[in-house]
Order: structure tokens, then C-alpha cells, then sequence
């Protein structure tokens, strides 16, 4: 855990949202405050140094995942901060509004089994020069459940040659030793991507769940260091 | 007797006598509405008429017990000014019609029963029967089931955590799909039906009410034109976006007082839910059916008051709170309606169109209520079988193969990857284990969590059956840590009309009631599920029980995986070879025969009482109850969970496959880093603890059997139930 | 040859995705909508043949199939 | 009134419903299958009123909403 500090993060909540609370919790024990809840409807985003966009079935992922949530007004304040070079984190649902509101590249399809799965998954960390993997090592392999229905990472292959020219991709399945495989990609995501930057690297949208392994409790502590990397850069 | 004169030719299911009580309530003849509103109320499902005798002898009491049956769900306290609050409840048929709708509104309806009583639900779990695997209907059924569970707890944002799969014939044309739902509250802050007080404003909250569920032959016997109702299915589609936020609203608004009284709208919606709160609150209720918000034109009384449709709720406010109310609920986007009033009356009134379409005492529709003693015939005693009378196998190891293959011994993983058992951040025990573990949030505690039962037991000895019910649920609970609180139960049976049906009903709740006495876990709540046969053919007796239990220090659980190579292995429990109605029998000797094991009840108490010190005194590093299967199954599931083998060098007298797959109850595989100490305490205490030999290795070696290799064992654990789901 | 297979809800059964659809463009200012309800649409290419033939046998595969017969409706019509 | 809206994925757009359906489909004996495409049916019950501002005003709700035009595109009619 990092010293208490200042700085100040929002959870943006949907009507929906079901990890808004479990986010809080790993935030609060990173930074050692509360992160404002807030709610979808407001047009005022406080001033903030963090913006978390949580997982859940934000308008019970009707007509497609995230696409109602990124039409909500607390969306285009989201957008402005984000161009202000405010980090903002996507995760699973997160990561779909994020896509669906164009604040990153691709798309989120059915799982390639058509099945909602939920496990631990290995997933190697491709670039650790952001705020988000600053506290990960270059390449080190963490586990972390994901918990979809929708993961599958879609793109054209220019977007996709772009999004790997330009380093964008953070994290992407893989097996225990680090190898990408067929067998350890969940949904079918392309190029075994998990989760992807905006071209800045100040937007990260991911289908993995670092909040729901940041506790030795519950089997696990890898989602730990995302957000004390996230707490320290924001305090400094 | 002019009324009688009319009576109609359709009584909607109520019988003569049913129908004569009817006019003597209301001195007259009751109009369409009215006899609707009885047909349901009177209604085995409403009424518990064939079952209400024999569950009044269930134990229902204890210190911890806040809330016995009778109210929407149990409630139990767990210390700390908090309460665990739980329900089980049956989703058979509509499972059967439509397994994805179906299973999935059951989960909904579990949980409006938890959160209407206040609490937030931390966990659902789900026992679930099936036909054959090889039945045409089965893996269709079991698909939809379970992406139906899914569908809506993982919407909803409440982790699965728990269950039971079974599979067996003779459920080919009935499967069972129980939903359990465990919810946390402040003890200080619960909700009840009683709607007391008068003159007080009755609420509508949530969807709107459409034409879901009423049935056909209720249709048919409406005197309005058929072509008004042409062919609708019956299937109520779930909404799990509009439960959740039901629950938010309906949370937020219980943290105001402005609440009375709140009741969900289950089985027979409107009518089950004005009755009880009326009744239980010994007040009348007048209710303006023109203003319940409607999803379809030309809905008639009957209708509105008999739909089932879902994601609703009916609340009694204190007066003046209606503003403060409707505005959080209309900040959720639901619907919200002042639909009626309480009154002094204790008579339920329903208006419509300026008129009364019906006028009904509530106490006689309540209190006189039919309550039969069915006949019944004991399910008459079978021999024991010994253990050389079951055929032995050629290796045991290569019977624990294919044991640990088979459709009710397999791995459930393909099952609880579908359900997001991680959400709102306390899972410490997953499933795959024996009690699901679930942290009581911002606390140290946890709740560990199981739902067991053995239908071929309870059909061989309804008695022992029910009494193993409650053991190896209690047993699953004890094995992590936990000390057990209370339990629910879901009685899925036959028709209570044959005897002998009857009389697995009764066996079963007289060996439920002996083992929740015993091992003091009262019954709190529960459900009934009668008529489950096809053509003449009964389900296997199947009284599923859930039990909860508290672990103050979640940091001293165990896990059923094996922790570490070198530690010593201890059964704690006698080993007698008991392979009567042992599924090795089932499976490889022939077929299910003789007399199921028996539970003693005082030695299941002390042999638990004694795992649970011996783990929260830090001497045990892993448990796992020992159930279906035996021994053998028991140690290669705590190998496969651990990755590393075990020798198991013991003698025995017995032959192997008697000792390996021997179902003897009350007992448990412990291991331990401190043998000595294990065996002293257990001697100490008078447990019979023996044993078996050493965790360590890449292979489980039993007595009298070949190696296995704990990949083999992974392997064929595995295999079954994802090759049978994805085989086209 | 190219069979268009439509499945719509039952009449009467209820439409979730339809009603949070219709509250989502209410939300966005489209006012004057009464209704929304959503359905499948399935286009499937199939070798040429016999119009009626592939008519029937696409209706076999919504029954057997695509369609869940208990709460939907289907249609199928095919062009040359 | 009365907007009937397809919806359906882009060529090139990975499909894994539709990739699943026809996969089924072979499974369950039906052969001469090229190939499946799923999309979505939305049937929105307007007020009465001019038909081609009916289907403008439709045609706003897929780009903001009903489609994501990155990947699916759409079409609208308009029943009387
Ligand atoms: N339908 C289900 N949903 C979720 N978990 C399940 C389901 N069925 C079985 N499980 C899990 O699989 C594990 C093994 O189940 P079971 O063999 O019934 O346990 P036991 O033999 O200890 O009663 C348990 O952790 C149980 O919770
Ligand atoms: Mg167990």
C-alpha cells in the first residue's frame, strides 16, 4: 500500500454497474481515500486525477455492451478530462464504453464460445512506461480472473498494425511461461489482446479484473501493483 | 342452496369442499375474480396444504434464530448487529418449458425474497437435477439452465458460488432447479409483510404488469371472448437489468424509515402479496387496480391480480413518504404507484372501472386455507448389504478412474466458469471445494455456504435420507472451519396424493427434523415442490437442503487441497465398507440396492464438533468431507485440488473396494503437519481418527491398488462434462 | 441463394432489451417513440436449389434450432 | 406507424454467432450451408407522421445509438 495522498480519483456508476464497489475498495487501499462515486446522470464530474470506468452489465449490456453508457451524459465529461491527459481505466464493462464512446480503438464481440466465462487467466504485461504498469517488470507474466460475456477484441488490421506499431497493446493473454497460445485466450480476442492504451497512454481499457485479485484473501495480490502504480503517479 | 346452483363447471383446480367452504366464507356464490384469487391462495404452491402438518415439526428455534419460517426468508444472527438472511426456492417446471427463462427467473425470485427483508444478496447457489446424459432432452436442458443461472446472477452482480449437479432418469421428465440466495443486513433494519396500521398508502414499485404466467386454464374458463388472449405462452422472461435496480432503489429506500411493510410479488404476484401483508397485519386493503401500471391494453382484474410478472414489488408506506419514495425509485428509472390504501375492514377490495370487481374477508381466505392429512405408507425397510455381497472390482484404481469420469462425480468446473463467483469482492472460497466461503463484507468473518442431498438414499430409506441431507451439508460447512448456523430446505417429491409418495415426504422431514436437532441447525425457511412426476413416474425423493455457517476468523479456513508433501493423512470417522447404495454399486456393481448408509447422528455431532476444533485450534491444513464416492474420491479430490500425490499405506481388514468406496457417514480426510498431536487430541476426545499415510508425490496410492498419477486423476476429472457439453 | 430469417419475440412476452432500448433513446431526445422491440435477423447463404425446398429446410433449422419456439416467432424468405 | 431496422456486421467483421450457428447447424445434419450471418431486427412503433422524417429520424437513432457504425451497418423501412 502507498502513503495516503491527495490526489483524488472518481468511479463513474451506471445503472448497472456491479464492481463500482469492488474497484472502491482497492482504490481506497492504494490511495487511502474514498474515490467519488459518481452517478451517471450528474453532468459534473468533480475535478479529478483518476477516472475508473467499473465492470458490471452497465444497462444490463442490452442492444450491445456499453453502447447505452457511452450515451450518457457523465460520458462526454469523461472524454474532456481524458483529453486533458486525466488517466482513465476501463475495466470489462468499462473497457466497452470505453470503445463504444471512441475513447479506444476496437471493439468487444461475443466470446468466441458464445459462453460468459469466469477464471483466473495468465496475461503478460507489454509495456510497463505507463501509469497503469509502471509497478509490473517488462514481459512478467500476473494472474487475474476476467468475468465476460463480451471480451472477444476485435479490430480492421490497420487498426490492429497501428495499435502494435504504436505500442498501444498493454496486456494480452497468455500461458504460464509467458507464450502466446490459442489454448489461454479466453474469448478469442485478436492477437490474444487483453487490454489496450489509447494512442497518449493515459486511457487504458482492459476485459481482466485487477481489483478482484488485489487481496491475499481471495487467492491472489497480482491486481495490486496497477493500482498502487496508479495511486503513487497520481500523488506525485 | 342457490348458490351452489351455480356453481361453475371449472373450479379452477379447488376441489367440492373447497369450493362449498368458498360460499360459506362469502355467503354467496364468488364472482370470476374472486374464485381466481381463492384457486391460487388454496393452491398446493400458495398453500402448502399436503406438506403444512408434517413441516410444523421441523425444529425451528435456536439463539441465533431471528426469523423462522414464515416470512419471505429466514434470518439467523451472525453477531456484530448483523444478520445473514436465506431462502432456497424451487424453479422446476418453468425450467422444464423453458430452461434458460426459466432458471433464470428462479435466481430472480430467490433474490427478491432475500432483499425484501432488507439485506444486500452476497451469494446465490443452485441444486440442480437432471435426466440421463443420454436422455435427447438433457443436454439442452442443462445448457439452458445454467447459462439461465448465469444470465441473471452475473447481470445482477451477485457471485454463484455454490451447488449441486446430479444426474439420473428419473428425472428425465421432471428436472429440479432449486436457487438459494444468501443476503447480509443489520439486525436493527429488517422488513416484514405485517401491513400495520390503518389508513396507510399502498406502493407499487418496479416493472409493469403484463399477461406473464397466468395460465391457460384459467384462461380458457374466462367468460370473455377467447380471441382476446390468442395462444401466449405462459413463460415469464426475466429482466435482471430491472432487478438490480429494484434493489438499489428498494435499499436506498430502506435506509429512510419510510417503509411499513414491503412483500414481493412471487407466485401468484398481486393476489399472494396484498393477502399476506393484509392478513398478517390484521388490516384491510382496498386496491385501485386501474392504477397498477400495465404493459399490455385490455387486462382485466383477474389478470392483473393473478399475473407473475416479474421485477416487482408491493410496499405499505408510513403517510407522507410517498414523494421521498417515488423520487428515488423514479431516480432508478422505475415505475411507482400509489395503488391502494390499508383499512380497518381486514376484508381485500378490489375496485376497477368504479366497481367492485371483489370483496373478500382476508382471515377466512387465509385461516381457512385447506390443510390435509394425506395418507401415507412408509417406504418399507431394505436389507443391508454387506460388503461382499457388491461385486469387487479388478484394480481399484482403475474403479476410481472411472469413478472420478463419471456424470455425477466430475468435475462441475464447466458449470461455475459460466457464473461470475468472484463479484462484489469477497469470495475466499470458491467452488470446487466443499462450503462455498463468502467474506462478510468489510469484516474478518465469512459465511461458508453448502447445498447437499442424496436422492438415492432418501429413496431407499426416506428417514436416513433426510437425516444425511442435513448431515452432509452440515459436514460440508464444518469441513471448512465453520460452525453452522441454520438451514433451508427444498422438498422436491411426487404427488403427495399416492401414499407412498407421501410417505417418502414424511420420512424425509422426520429424519430432516431428528438431524437439525442434533446438530442444532434449525430450519428457517424452505419451499415445497410437490406433483413432480411424468405418466405415473416420480422424481427421485429429493429434499435439498442449503446450509449457512459463520466462521468468526476467516484467515483459519482450510481448503479441501492437499497443502504440502511430508504432512500426514487422518480419516476421522469409523471405516465399516458400507457399499449399500454406494454409487460405486450404482455404477459398477449393478445397480443401487439394499439399505443406504446409516447416520448417526450423535456421532456425526461429536466427529464434526471435533474437525471444526482441531482446524480453528491451526492443527489441520486441509479437510474435505467424505461423501459420494468414499475415501477414494475423497483423497483424489484433495490431491487434484493440491497437485501432489499421497501414499496411502493403512491395512485394513476390509476388502479394498469396500474400503475405498465405502460410504460410511460422518466422516472427514484431514491432514496434518503435526500427527502426533492429531492422534493425541483425537484419543483425547474418543474420535476414532486412523491413519492413512503420508501427502507426497506425483501419484495417489491406495491399499491394494496400482498408482495413479495425479495428472491422470486431473485428467479424467475433467473430461467428462465439457466433452458431453460440446459433443455435437 | 440467400434465405432471411427474422425471429421477434411472442406477442405479449416481455422485451427488456426493447424497453431499456426505448428508455435509452427517450434519454437522447428522440421523443414520439411508442414502442421498440428487438429481434434476431439471420442471413444464410445456401448452395442453390429448389426455393420451396430451401424454404422448408430453413424453417426445419429455426425449429430445430435458431428460433426458441416457446417465446419467438419466426419467418423465412428467400431470395433467388 | 412503423420502422423495421436491420442491423448487421460489416464484411470483414468477425461473426462468432453466427460462426457458432453454422457450426450447429453442420452438427446437426444440415449440409449445403455457405455460410451465417447474424444481425439484429429492431421494429420501433412511431408516432404518425411523415414517412421520409419518420426515416431520417430513425436513421439518427442507429448512428447514435441502435448501431455501431464501426462495424455493423443498417438499413430502415418504413410500414405506412
Ligand atoms: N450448480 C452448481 N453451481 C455452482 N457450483 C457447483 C454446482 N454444482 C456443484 N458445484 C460445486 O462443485 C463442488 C462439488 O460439488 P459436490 O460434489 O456436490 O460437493 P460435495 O460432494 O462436497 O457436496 C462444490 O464446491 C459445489 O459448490
Ligand atoms: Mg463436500
Amino acid at each position: 500500500m502507498s502513503r495516503p495522498n491527495r490526489a483524488s480519483t472518481a468511479v463513474i456508476v451506471f445503472p448497472g454497474s456491479n464492481c463500482d464497489r469492488d474497484v472502491a475498495v482497492s482504490l481506497e487501499a492504494a490511495t487511502g481515500h474514498a474515490p467519488h462515486m459518481v452517478w451517471h446522470a450528474g453532468r459534473e464530474l468533480p475535478d479529478v486525477d483518476l477516472i475508473v470506468v467499473p465492470g458490471g452489465f452497465s444497462y444490463g449490456d442490452y442492444l450491445r455492451s456499453g453502447a447505452m453508457a457511452a450515451n450518457s451524459p457523465i460520458m462526454r465529461e469523461v472524454i474532456a478530462q481524458a483529453g486533458r491527459g486525466v488517466p482513465v481505466l476501463g475495466i470489462c464493462n468499462g473497457f466497452q464504453v470505453l470503445t463504444e464512446c471512441g475513447l479506444l480503438p476496437g471493439v468487444l464481440m461475443r466470446n468466441a464460445s458464445l459462453k460468459f466465462v469466469c477464471r483466473d487467466v495468465d496475461l503478460r504485461v507489454e509495456r510497463t512506461d505507463t501509469v497503469f504498469t509502471r509497478d509490473y517488470a517488462e514481459g512478467q507474466v500476473i494472474r487475474i480472473p476476467v468475468a465476460h460475456h463480451d471480451g472477444n477484441y476485435f479490430t480492421d488490421p490497420d487498426t490492429l498494425k497501428a495499435l502494435e506499431d504504436n505500442r498501444q497493446v498493454a496486456i494480452r493473454y497468455c500461458a504460464p511461461d509467458g507464450s502466446l497460445d490459442g489454448a489461454s485466450n479466453p474469448n478469442g480476442s485478436l492477437a490474444n489482446i487483453a487490454g489496450v492504451f489509447n494512442a497518449a497512454g493515459n486511457v487504458l481499457g482492459m476485459m481482466p479484473h485487477p481489483e478482484r485479485l488485489a487481496d491475499p484473501l481471495l487467492g491472489g495480490t497480482d491486481g495490486a501493483p496497477m493500482f498502487t502504480a496508479l495511486a503513487e503517479a497520481i500523488a506525485a | 342452496m342457490s348458490a351452489a346452483a351455480e356453481r361453475p363447471d371449472d373450479l379452477m383446480g379447488l376441489s367440492d369442499g373447497e369450493y362449498d367452504t368458498i360460499l360459506d366464507i362469502l355467503g354467496r356464490a364468488p364472482n370470476f375474480t374472486e374464485l381466481s384469487i381463492f384457486s391460487v391462495m388454496w393452491s398446493e404452491h400458495c398453500s402448502y396444504k399436503s406438506s403444512k402438518i408434517w413441516l410444523k415439526t421441523l425444529p425451528t428455534e435456536g439463539p441465533q434464530v431471528i426469523q423462522g419460517p414464515g416470512e419471505n426468508a429466514g434470518v439467523v444472527d451472525i453477531g456484530d448487529g448483523l444478520a445473514a438472511i436465506f431462502k432456497i426456492e424451487s424453479h422446476n417446471h418453468p425450467s422444464f418449458i423453458e430452461p434458460y427463462q426459466g432458471a433464470a427467473t428462479g435466481v430472480g425470485g430467490i433474490l427478491r425474497d432475500v432483499f425484501t427483508m432488507g439485506a444486500r444478496p452476497v451469494a446465490n447457489l443452485n441444486a440442480l437435477r437432471f435426466g440421463a446424459p443420454d436422455h435427447p432432452k438433457t443436454k439442452h436442458l442443462v445448457s439452458g439452465v445454467v447459462s439461465g443461472i448465469g444470465g441473471y446472477g452475473n447481470c445482477i452482480g451477485v457471485p454463484t458460488v455454490g451447488g449441486e449437479v446430479n444426474f439420473d432418469p428419473a428425472y428425465n421428465g421432471n428436472i429440479l432447479v432449486n436457487a438459494m440466495t444468501v443476503g447480509i443486513a443489520a439486525t436493527d433494519k429488517i422488513f416484514y409483510s405485517a401491513a400495520a396500521g390503518v389508513g396507510l398508502p399502498v406502493v407499487y414499485v418496479g416493472s409493469k404488469t403484463g399477461r406473464d404466467g397466468i395460465h391457460g386454464a384459467t384462461m380458457a374458463s374466462a367468460e370473455f371472448d377467447d380471441d382476446t388472449y390468442e395462444k401466449r405462452p405462459t413463460v415469464q422472461v426475466g429482466d435482471p437489468f430491472t432487478e438490480k435496480l429494484l434493489l438499489e432503489a428498494c435499499l436506498e429506500l430502506m435506509a429512510t424509515d419510510a417503509i411499513v411493510a414491503i412483500q414481493d410479488m412471487g407466485a401468484a404476484g398481486l393476489t399472494s402479496s396484498s393477502v399476506e401483508m393484509a392478513s398478517k397485519g390484521e388490516v384491510g386493503i382496498t386496491l385501485h387496480l386501474d392504477d397498477v401500471p400495465m404493459r399490455e391494453t385490455g387486462m382485466q382484474p383477474f389478470e392483473l391480480m393473478l399475473s407473475e410478472s416479474q421485477e416487482r414489488m408491493l410496499m405499505v408506506l408510513q403517510p407522507g413518504h410517498e414523494d421521498a419514495a417515488r423520487a428515488i425509485f423514479e431516480k432508478w428509472e422505475l415505475d411507482f404507484a400509489v395503488i391502494g390504501e390499508t383499512n380497518t375492514s381486514e376484508r381485500l377490495v378490489l375496485m376497477w372501472d368504479g366497481e367492485v370487481a371483489a370483496d373478500i374477508p382476508v382471515p377466512p381466505l387465509v385461516a381457512a386455507a385447506p390443510e390435509y392429512d394425506r395418507p401415507w405408507m412408509a417406504t418399507p425397510p431394505r436389507p443391508v448389504v454387506g460388503p461382499d455381497e457388491v461385486a469387487a472390482p479388478g484394480d481399484v484404481a482403475d474403479a476410481l478412474l472411472t469413478l472420478i469420469a463419471s456424470p455425477d462425480l466430475c468435475s462441475r468446473r464447466w458449470v461455475w466458469e459460466q457464473y461470475d463467483h468472484m463479484v462484489m469482492g469477497d469470495t475466499v472460497g470458491r467452488p470446487g471445494g466443499d462450503a462455498a466461503l463468502v467474506r462478510v463484507h468489510g469484516t474478518g468473518k465469512a459465511l461458508a455456504i453448502a447445498t447437499d442431498c442424496t436422492p438415492r438414499y432418501v429413496e431407499a430409506n426416506p428417514i436416513e435420507g433426510g437425516k444425511q441431507a442435513v448431515a452432509e451439508a452440515w459436514r460440508n460447512v464444518t469441513a471448512t472451519g465453520a460452525t453452522p448456523l441454520a438451514v433451508t430446505n427444498n422438498l422436491n417429491f411426487g404427488n403427495p396424493e399416492r401414499p407412498e409418495i407421501m410417505g417418502q415426504l414424511v420420512g424425509a422431514i422426520q429424519g430432516m427434523g431428528a438431524a437439525c436437532t442434533a446438530l442444532d441447525a434449525p430450519v428457517v425457511s424452505g419451499n415445497v415442490s410437490l406433483y413432480n412426476e411424468t405418466n405415473g413416474k416420480a422424481i427421485l425423493p429429493t429434499p435439498v437442503i442449503g446450509c449457512v455457517g459463520l466462521l468468526d476468523d476467516v484467515t483459519r479456513r482450510v481448503g479441501a487441497a492437499f497443502a504440502a508433501a511430508g504432512e500426514a493423512v487422518f480419516v476421522v470417522g469409523e471405516t465399516a465398507g458400507w457399499l449399500g447404495c454406494s454409487i460405486y454399486q450404482r455404477d459398477l456393481a449393478g445397480g443401487c440396492r439394499g439399505a443406504p448408509p446409516p447416520v448417526d447422528l450423535d456421532t456425526e455431532r461429536r466427529n464434526g464438533d471435533f474437525v471444526r476444533e482441531a482446524i480453528l485450534g491451526g492443527r489441520v491444513t486441509a479437510c474435505h468431507d467424505v461423501s459420494d464416492g468414499g475415501l477414494a474420491v475423497a483423497l483424489a479430490e484433495m490431491a487434484i485440488a493440491g497437485n501432489v500425490g499421497a501414499d496411502i499405506d493403512t491395512g485394513t481388514a476390509l476388502p479394498a473396494h469396500a474400503w475405498a468406496f465405502g460410504e460410511d457417514q460422518g466422516r472427514y480426510v484431514v491432514t496434518t503437519a503435526d500427527p502426533d498431536g492429531f492422534a493425541a487430541a483425537a484419543d483425547g476426545a474418543g474420535i476414532p481418527a486412523s491413519r492413512l499415510g503420508t501427502v507426497g508425490g506425483a501419484s495417489l496410492t491406495l491399499p491394494g491398488a496400482k498408482p495413479i498419477s495425479v495428472a491422470d486423476l486431473r485428467d479424467a476429472h475433467a473430461r467428462w462434462l465439457p466433452a458431453y457439453m460440446t459433443a455435437g | 441463394m440467400k434465405a432471411r430469417v427474422h425471429i421477434t419475440l411472442k406477442n405479449g412476452v416481455l422485451d427488456p432489451q426493447g424497453k431499456a432500448i426505448h428508455h435509452a433513446l427517450e434519454g437522447l431526445g428522440f421523443d414520439g417513440v411508442d414502442d421498440v422491440r428487438q429481434g434476431k435477423y439471420i442471413e444464410i447463404a445456401l448452395a442453390d436449389g429448389d426455393a420451396a425446398a430451401a424454404k422448408a429446410r430453413v424453417s426445419e433449422m429455426c425449429e430445430k434450432l435458431l428460433a426458441n419456439t416457446v417465446i419467438e416467432d419466426y419467418s423465412v424468405e428467400i431470395d433467388g
